[in-house]
């Protein structure tokens, strides 16, 4: 299954909807996404990972650079995951320490630092 | 006896394959259907680490991955033949993120070999990283199977 | 260049993952959606030829599935190694039936080698079957890429 | 996806519903099927494929193979078929002149010799 990916504003947040497969064959998709959201002044992103099918460690590195980029200008990145099996990926790399992770989009778009 | 080789040329779309292959045949061997998502990725980890590495070191060699079902386990061993001098060099997690984060190079950012190999070691239980015959690694990684 | 090398030691089961990986590889490469079907059959025709065929000459010597993906063509091609001299008669197609036919080995009712052939030639524009550099056969299908 | 078979009975016909993928590796299943009806006296069968997603020559060496033997008790045996990728493999081998393909399984229980 391939990567989909669409975004949309929700206030001054950016939501961007992934879904499918995010692997060493899709990452550079989503990683170009991120950029170009930054570059456009984005600062603020969600990232939606309710259709997420597979997430493995290259996922894992194109998100934490999309969370570098957006720190570098006070931003934030909030991910939407209730997917045990996603989850779980995130634990292992001690990554739910690094990411604020929500259950809905609702919920990330109403969250303060 | 019943095994299965694969080998393709150092290319991120053929990780996907090695995926697709894995997941068949462990489903037929009788690897139990809730650990198939987890074969997946753990083969999906080794085979892009060894993807990383060979395109860095030696992107003409192929990535060779073994499937093995022996009754009563089914391991896929996943073998990269990047030379051992050369190879990234150990640290945390952290460490390696941090150099992840000041780098440039997109690709670096991408694949950290060693995070691949922390997502294999936390993921299955049954995992074996031995040097190569040569050169590189051998990832092994073993699965009950449910009969 | 991009390319991925199969083998499998000799059992139907094995036939399925060829044809997944072949229908697989074949769609990444950009081979149409509609031709995805006769690729999986023409595969899994090769592959059970040759499966039958080293079963009965050679079961410990794997089947060989080489994918091709030139950027104009996407090719598979099926290598047995059965040795030469005892391969099946060549005959028409009722002969054989016919010979299936009065033949109790129910082996043989399930598999005539040369019907599979038929199969694939009938069905697949761009086959060439050729003798094995030592012995067998490969057969070598292509299929044109739409980009 | 691997093979499912159902049989019933339709007056003095035999209905054997196969779904799924007739290959290498099922068709054993299929040919056992056949053996087990024509050895309790079923010799009229009708086999249903459009659950059919897949045949090769294997399975139609099995369909062969069950001609034969009802035959050799003045049976019939008849398909049913309307899916053209597996009605093209029929006529590639020249099949289509040795069964009678029908387009439903009314259409095959009311057919006669
Ligand atoms: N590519 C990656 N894949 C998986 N985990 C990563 C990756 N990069 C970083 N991490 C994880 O993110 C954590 C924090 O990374 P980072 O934001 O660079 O923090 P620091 O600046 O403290 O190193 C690391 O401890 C590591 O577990
Ligand atoms: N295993 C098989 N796979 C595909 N086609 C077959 C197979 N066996 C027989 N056939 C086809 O069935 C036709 C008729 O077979 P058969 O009933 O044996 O007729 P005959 O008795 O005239 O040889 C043959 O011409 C051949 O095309």
């Amino acid at each position: 299954m391939d990567l989909s990916l669409s975004t949309r504003s929700e206030g001054d947040r950016t939501v961007v909807e992934v879904g499918g497969e995010i692997d060493v064959y899709t990452a550079p998709r989503l990683r170009e996404q991120l950029v170009d959201l930054v570059a456009d002044g984005k600062y603020h992103l969600i990232v939606d990972m309710e259709r997420v099918d597979f997430l493995d460690s290259t996922g894992l590195g194109v998100l934490v650079g999309g969370l570098k980029r957006v720190r570098a200008h006070d931003g934030s990145l909030r991910l939407v995951c209730t997917q045990e099996r996603i989850l779980k990926i995130f634990r292992i790399t001690g990554l739910t320490k690094v990411f604020p992770i929500h259950s809905s989009v609702e919920e990330a778009v109403s969250a303060t630092e | 006896m019943a095994t299965v080789e694969l080998r393709f040329s150092a290319l991120p779309a053929h990780v996907r394959t090695a995926r697709l292959v894995a997941a068949a045949v462990a489903r037929r061997s009788g690897v139990d259907e809730a650990v198939l998502d987890e074969v997946r990725l753990a083969v999906g980890e080794a085979c892009s680490r060894a993807v990383h590495l060979h395109r860095r070191h030696c992107p003409e060699v192929p990535v060779m991955v073994t499937l093995i079902d022996d009754e009563k386990a089914f391991s896929v061993a996943v073998t990269d033949e990047a030379p051992q001098g050369q190879r990234e060099e150990q640290g945390t997690l952290a460490d390696l993120a941090a150099s992840a984060a000041e780098s440039t190079d997109p690709d670096q950012e991408l694949v950290i070999p060693e995070v691949g190999l922390a997502v294999i070691t936390g993921l299955v239980e049954d995992v074996e990283v031995a040097p190569g015959r040569d050169r590189g690694v051998v990832v092994t990684m073993s699965w009950p199977i449910s009969v």
